[in-house]
């Protein structure tokens, strides 16, 4: 156990689950262009009731898709994945929770 | 019975079945906190939370009493398990026990009853929250505005209770008992609190926010109150007292406060104490009425001279029993014990009496006059006022002449 | 449990350490001396410099205590003007919790995690090396302000807009917000240190439900650091840059609204409370299995309670608030969830009463501590429910019933928590046992000093005081004997009273340290890994990593179940298992070697906030400095290459020696 | 085990210490972004003073920079790619390319805070002026640091081969990288796109 040990099963680690070609990576960035060209669209398209929903769906979409794909958290471990998603999770919901008490500011 | 569990049937069972144990171990909690209580507590302290003196801090109080009652259950019980582990199981030289982990049957029913005792205050809590926060059956509004370090009064015309002209006071809230008030407080620096526990628990007021607070009286009284939100320097100076007056008193009180301006005599020292306020006070403080030598009214621009923007308005200064924030008292020791101490039915009249010559407190008031800064700590030296750009927050020192003094007691005497 | 100290004489295994220096600078190698303790990066040795650090703190922010108890005394007081008054609970308040608490509890955390869970050291030994400098540089920075033109005075969670330029024009506002924000550094490295070294790090066959309940209780709490710092950081981020650069956030009259501050600050102050408990609760249920002679009752639900609390606590913050106006659907929605709070907290007592249940329960000092704090902090528990029920917390927010609330539950759960592990692992840490008759007294005069000082604020506050007061009036205080004036007395004398208490361990230490007998390998027949290393440890802790079978590992190798009487019967001694370990000792041991780069990190980061506040000039030196240190840093391999070491077995025992130094 | 050296700091997992604390750490910030953004949210339609936010948002210029730094990610991900493959050359080569698109989207910035200082939004200006600058200087921050360690990295590997380790440290700035992106992604939509 040592340093190089260690070493040796990451790199080993990363040599079958890479999962991914470089090639494989500029698709994915196309797709994410593809998407950014979208969202600015609904600046000058109008979506109607649809507007909010699509931008927000949009964004979630790019931004699992650079964690899972850039950021190898689809391919790597589960515990990095457990690490990251707790922070988001826990943010989005203690923030939207926030946010909400300044809407229920009734009197 | 309480009138406020009496929602459904059930629900008022549980809560009488609560409301006699909280009666009867009411004192428990404290004994679980190793305090000798009941018999300890005070008598007539003026700011007790378990004195209820009207609707409002009966429902608090009557949602309290069974919650108190059952954590001191719960204390005692925990603390009597311990006592008897302790000495059941002290080592005698038994053996080492069983590495048992645990009963999972039994540590359930444990979680789940604390939560069921829970579940069953929620109930009762939500049932008061909404009920504190009702606005909608209010019969009187009176504005309240925090400011360091005292609090400003805004009664806005309300012609069924005889104000036909916004009335503007200090300190002391006046209100008529029986009567669903309802105060709109903001504040105009930063946050303080306001708090009458006899009547209603506290609710912050707070700079660009209107927030609102039920009060009401049962009877005829002087409840006292602390602004209990820290709010800098003068902080535990920031009392008020709310005065609760019979229907018939509280016109009287409305009338006198609408009554016109009375010039003090010509030549008396009353009249040239008016000289030196128009001179040296004017400028903070407002007198409605008072005019300047050319006959021009006496605008008071405190905006230009405190921070917060406002000073007391001293209209009817000896209307009031207390000053600068309710912290000195404007009435001798015996004349203010003669209104606290006044039966009920007595308070109204005694009251309305307002501060006479006999009664002043000479002392502080001259005090205040001759160095406010000094009875009350304020930011009031000029030179540390780089960050308000000159503005005082509270009163500044005046360097007046003893003689000026004696003139503007005299005056301040005539704003009854 | 009297254990004789058999005398082995086994080869000692060795720690190598670099004999040279390398690097892109010189790198300081190991030795004796204040260099050992500057330039180390090994977690025993910072575990005791935070300890220290902090009962420091502890010593001022009790003094600072002391003082606000002198002039509550009596009506009027005349110790303290308003001004200073003000500074002063501010102070007490920040150096109790953030340089007193938590400091001892990442003490205790950096020098029983590893152990515990049967590593060498942390993940990243550097990376706790320089939380220690920060933190240490912090409580200093903090505490300058005294003598820089008066401390911060705005009561310790900071309410804006009173913390605004206007209303607190002295600089102690912005030494308090700049020192907060290096000390936040400080626990979020500690945190992300700790978790990966729990995550990763343990000893074969440890998963984590055989892992030690109290690494377990401080891995609850490093997560909630890792996730509240960031928190206060936005917030103090906001308050500085609306003090010192303009902006507007807490400025009225542009129309900003003062709750955000009170959001973010009980967004994060409120996971902050069970950061300060969590701790506390993982030592208390060290200690009782230990001198119950019995397993933690229940071990997974006290784990799955503390993560409960740890996670339930997101969501209650507001009950800090309920008079704020939030609306009366938030006050429900917030009470609910408080009350809630209090199940898996209930969990626990209860786990620890029958823990003890059916016990053979030795009353060791330790022992006291903990059974204390099952009874007190249950009080503090209880009047914290009573909070929950929002309408009656807005008739006792601000008063002294809170108070008496949160000094239950710090300092009966915290601080007699801290006093428990003190007792019990002392011998661990000093290779000493503290004196056991004065820890009684100890004990009790704390325990009634406690209770003289903060239950009397019960009746107080129910009585209407309400707190941040620097003088109350008689014409507030009722009458009839027991009167306020009555119990602020009492609650003064108590407050000395709990002082000579603490006085009295402090005295036991120095006693302790003076005296020649050393204390046996396993005083108090423990259950977990960190009593299968020497008293102190050696430096590279395990002269074997174990391998774990149980949960109480250690318990498990000393006792087997006689399967007739179901009761245990002792199979080796603690020196047996020692001896066996040193037997087997891996040979060559290559522990991460002492850096320059934290300190100085450290102090450039310390550079910079001073610059912060008196000149861009200092600010931007310090900000080249940290440039270059953190290049320094980049560059220094974690470990000397392998041609540096060289075997020193010719100085058997130097490790211990180095540690026993202190 | 007992013959080999045993270094005190290592994982007895497999997993890279190094890269769990990176993730800790990202988990961390979230908070961090979370806490200024929803300051950002609460704040962005007071303004006092000074112009609204649709009035002085370009976005066609912000949709650009926002390519920039995407494709930057891009560019992160291949040099990671090539530093698993020990392929130096082309690691500096797009360790420098993801640099300059960085420095690139920060200099979008420093230009779009330049236009819209002079178009009446300060700092001081209103709450929104307040928040936003806040909120997108943090980010901007963050970029920087990023880029001076892409630099720094290369540097490094310039002048001496830094043994073994090299693809980690890439990949863990890379995941530090593509953080500071994805939190821009969600600026991008809440604060740009979603109008005032
Ligand atoms: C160690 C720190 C700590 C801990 C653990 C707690 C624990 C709790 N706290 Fe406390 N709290 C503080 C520190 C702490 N608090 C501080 C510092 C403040 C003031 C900050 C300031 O204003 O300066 C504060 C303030 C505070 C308030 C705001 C008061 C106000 O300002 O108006 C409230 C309101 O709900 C509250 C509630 C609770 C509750 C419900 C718990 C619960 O977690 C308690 C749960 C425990 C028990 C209930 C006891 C054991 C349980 C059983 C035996 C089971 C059976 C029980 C029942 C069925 C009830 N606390
Ligand atoms: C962990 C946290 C912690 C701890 C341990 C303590 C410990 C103590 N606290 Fe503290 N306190 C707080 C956290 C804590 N407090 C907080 C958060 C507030 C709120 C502040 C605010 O409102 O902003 C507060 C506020 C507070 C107040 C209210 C002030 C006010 O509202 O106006 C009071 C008043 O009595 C008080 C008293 C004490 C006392 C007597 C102790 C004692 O337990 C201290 C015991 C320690 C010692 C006594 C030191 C031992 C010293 C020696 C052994 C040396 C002997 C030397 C000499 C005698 C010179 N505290
Ligand atoms: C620069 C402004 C300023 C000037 C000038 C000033 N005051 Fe005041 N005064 C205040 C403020 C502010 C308060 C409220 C202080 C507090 O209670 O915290 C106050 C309070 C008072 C009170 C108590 C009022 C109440 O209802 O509580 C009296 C009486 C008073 N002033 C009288 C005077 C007199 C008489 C003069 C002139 C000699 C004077 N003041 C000059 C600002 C001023
Ligand atoms: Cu106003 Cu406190
Ligand atoms: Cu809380």
């Amino acid at each position: 156990m040592t340093t190089d040990t260690t070493h040796a099963a990451t790199s080993a680690e990363h040599a079958e689950n890479h999962g991914m070609s470089n090639a494989g990576y500029i698709r994915i960035a196309l797709i994410l262009a593809a998407i950014t060209a979208l969202e600015v669209s609904t600046v000058y398209i109008d979506f109607g009731p649809f507007f909010l929903p699509a931008l927000l769906i949009m964004m979630a979409v790019k931004f699992v898709m650079v964690v899972s794909y850039f950021m190898h958290l689809k391919f790597d471990n589960k515990i990095f994945s457990l690490m990251f998603y707790a922070g988001l999770i826990l943010a989005v919901g203690v923030y939207a929770a926030f946010l909400a008490t300044f809407k229920f500011f009734i009197q | 019975m309480n009138h406020s569990l009496r929602h459904s049937n059930l629900k008022s069972r549980v809560a009488s079945v609560l409301l006699v144990v909280g009666k009867k171990y009411r004192t428990l909690f404290g004994v679980a906190m190793a305090s000798t209580v009941a018999a300890g507590c005070a008598q007539n302290a003026p700011q007790d939370t378990w004195q209820p003196k009207g609707p409002n801090a009966k429902i608090i109080d009557d949602l309290q009493q069974p919650v108190f009652a059952v954590a001191g259950i719960i204390g005692l019980i925990v603390a009597v398990a311990i006592i008897y582990v302790i000495f059941k199981y002290k080592d005698r030289g038994q053996p080492i026990p069983e590495q048992t982990h645990g009963k999972p049957a039994l540590e359930i029913t444990l979680t789940i009853i604390p939560a069921l005792i829970l579940a069953v205050v929620a109930v009762f809590t939500f049932g008061a929250i909404f009920k504190l926060a009702k606005t909608d059956d209010t019969e009187m509004i009176i504005n309240v505005t925090g400011q360091q370090w005292w609090w400003e009064y805004d009664y806005p015309v309300q012609n069924e209770f005889g104000i036909n002209q916004p009335i503007i006071s200090s300190g002391q809230l006046v209100m008529p008992v029986g009567t669903k008030v309802l105060l709109r407080e903001t504040s105009r620096d930063v946050i303080h609190s306001y708090w009458i526990p006899a009547l209603n628990g506290k609710r912050d007021a707070v700079p660009g926010r209107v927030q609102t607070l039920r009060l009401e009286a049962d009877k005829p009284g002087l409840f006292a109150g602390q602004c209990t939100e820290f709010c800098g320097l003068s902080h535990a100076n920031m009392r008020m007292e709310a005065i609760a007056l019979s229907k018939a008193d509280f016109a009287k009180w409305v009338a006198n406060q609408q009554a016109a301006y009375v010039a003090p005599e010509k030549d008396s020292l009353a009249q040239q104490g008016e000289a030196v306020f128009l001179n040296q006070c004017v400028r903070c403080h407002q007198v409605n009425g008072l005019l300047r030598a050319d006959g021009t009214p006496a605008i008071a621009a405190p905006d230009e001279n405190v921070w917060s923007g406002a000073a007391p308005n001293l209209t009817h200064l000896m209307s009031r029993n207390t000053f600068a924030g309710a912290t000195f008292d404007l009435l001798s020791k015996q004349c203010r014990d003669e209104v606290w101490n006044a039966p009920s039915s007595e308070i109204g009249e005694k009251y309305l009496a307002g501060v006479s010559e006999n009664c002043l407190n000479q002392k502080d008031l001259r005090g205040w006059l001759r160095n406010a800064p000094a009875m009350k700590p304020m930011y009031a030296n000029p030179t540390q006022l780089v960050a308000t750009g000159g503005k005082y927050r509270g009163m500044p020192y005046l360097a007046l002449s003893e003689d000026d003094i004696s003139k503007l007691v005299a005056y301040l005497l005539t704003l009854k | 449990m009297a254990i004789i100290e058999r005398e082995t004489e086994v080869v000692v295994p060795v720690t190598v350490t670099p004999t040279s220096t390398y690097g892109v600078l010189k790198r300081p190698v190991s030795a004796t001396g204040w260099r050992a303790w500057v330039f180390t990066v090994d977690h025993k040795k910072l575990g005791l410099m935070y300890g220290a650090t902090a009962m420091f703190f502890f010593i001022v922010g009790g003094v600072e205590a002391l003082l606000i108890r002198l002039q509550l005394a009596a009506p009027n007081g005349k110790v303290l003007n308003a001004d200073l008054y003000n500074q002063m609970f501010t102070m007490h308040a920040t150096t109790m919790v953030f340089l007193f608490v938590m400091p001892m509890a990442a003490g205790l955390a950096n020098y029983f995690i590893p152990l515990q869970i049967g590593a060498r050291d942390v993940a990243f030994p550097r990376i706790n090396a320089l939380g220690f400098w920060l933190l240490l540089f912090a409580g200093i920075f903090i505490n300058l302000s005294w003598f820089l033109g008066g401390a911060a005075d705005g009561g310790w969670f900071m309410y804006a807009p009173n913390s605004g330029p206007v209303f607190s024009p002295t600089n102690g506002i912005d030494f308090w917000a700049f020192g907060l924000q290096i000390a936040g550094i400080a626990s979020l490295t500690g945190a992300i240190n700790l978790i990966v070294t729990v995550l990763n790090m343990r000893a074969p066959g440890m998963t984590l439900m055989k892992m030690p309940i109290f690494t377990w209780m401080m891995t609850v709490v490093q997560f909630l650091l890792l996730f509240a710092v960031p928190v206060i950081t936005v917030a103090l981020f906001l308050l500085s840059f609306q003090r010192n650069f303009g902006a507007r956030f807490f400025d009225v009259a542009a129309g900003a609204d003062p709750l955000l501050w009170q959001h973010l600050f009980w967004i994060f102050g409120h996971p902050e409370v069970y950061i300060l408990v969590l701790p506390a609760f993982g030592i208390v249920s060290e200690v009782l299995p230990v001198f119950s002679r019995k397993p933690l009752f229940g071990y997974p639900f006290v784990v799955f309670s503390g993560a409960a609390i740890g996670f339930v606590g997101w969501g209650v913050w507001a009950h800090h608030m309920f008079a704020s106006g939030l609306g009366p659907v938030s006050v429900a929605v917030f009470s609910l969830t408080t009350m809630a709070i209090a199940v898996p907290t209930g969990v626990k007592i209860i786990n620890w009463t029958l823990t003890m249940w059916g016990g053979k329960l030795y009353f060791s000092t330790a022992m006291k501590f903990s059974i204390g704090l099952i009874v007190l902090f249950t009080v503090g528990g209880l009047s914290g429910v009573t909070h929950s029920v929002a309408p009656s917390d807005t008739q006792q927010t601000d008063t002294y019933y809170i108070v008496a609330h949160f000094h239950y539950v710090l300092f009966g759960g915290a601080v007699l928590g801290f006093f428990s592990g003190f007792y019990y692992w002392w011998p661990k840490m000093f290779g000493k046992m503290l004196n056991e008759r004065l820890g009684g007294w100890n004990f009790w005069l704390m325990v009634i000093g406690m209770n003289m000082t903060f239950g009397p604020m019960h009746i107080l506050g129910l009585q209407g005081q309400p707190r941040r007061m620097y003088q109350w009036t008689e014409a507030r205080a009722g009458e009839g004997f027991f009167n306020l004036a009555f119990w602020n007395m009492i609650a003064s004398i108590g407050s000395f009273v709990l002082a000579v208490g603490i006085l009295l361990f402090l005295i036991n230490v120095v006693i302790t340290a003076r005296n020649p007998t050393r204390a046996p390998l396993d005083p108090w027949n423990s259950r977990s890994l960190e009593w299968l290393t020497s008293n102190p440890p050696k430096e590279h802790n395990f002269d074997v990593i174990p391998t774990v079978h149980h949960l109480d590992e250690f318990f498990h190798r000393k006792y087997e179940e006689d399967p007739e009487s179901h009761t245990m019967r002792q199979i080796a001694t603690a020196e047996e298992i020692m001896a066996e370990q040193e037997r087997n000792a891996d040979k060559h041991i290559h522990m991460p070697s002492p850096s320059y780069w934290p300190i100085v990190v450290a102090f450039s980061v310390l550079v910079i906030t001073f610059g912060m506040i008196f000149s861009y000039l200092i600010a931007a030196i310090g900000g080249v400095t940290l440039l270059f240190a953190s290049f320094g840093w980049a560059l220094e391999p974690s470990t000397a290459p392998e041609s540096d070491f060289e075997s020193n077995s010719s100085t058997p025992g130097t490790a211990l020696d180095s540690v026993g130094n202190s | 085990m007992t013959d080999t050296a045993v270094h005190g700091h290592d994982s007895s997992t497999g997993i890279s210490n190094i890269k769990l604390g990176m993730w800790t750490f990202l988990g961390s910030e979230c908070l961090l972004f979370g806490g200024l953004i929803s300051t950002y949210m609460l704040y962005r339609g007071r303004v006092t003073g000074g112009p609204r936010p649709a009035q002085i948002f370009d976005i066609p210029f912000t949709s650009v920079s926002s390519f920039v730094l995407l494709m930057s990610s891009l560019t992160m991900v291949l040099a990671v790619s090539a530093a698993h493959k020990n392929e130096h050359r082309k690691t500096n080569l797009w360790l420098t390319v993801t640099a300059l698109l960085g420095a690139t989207f920060v200099g979008g910035q420093v230009y779009e805070f330049t236009a819209f200082y002079n178009e009446g939004l300060g700092f001081s200006t209103s709450l929104f002026g307040s928040s936003f600058y806040t909120l997108t200087g943090f980010h901007g921050v963050h970029v920087t640091v990023g880029i001076i360690m892409l630099m720094s990295l290369v540097g490094i590997f310039k002048r001496s081969a830094v043994p073994g380790k090299k693809a980690e440290v890439v990949e863990m700035i890379g995941l530090y990288w593509h953080f500071v992106d994805i939190v821009w992604i969600i600026i991008f939509t809440l604060v740009y796109l979603i109008p005032v």
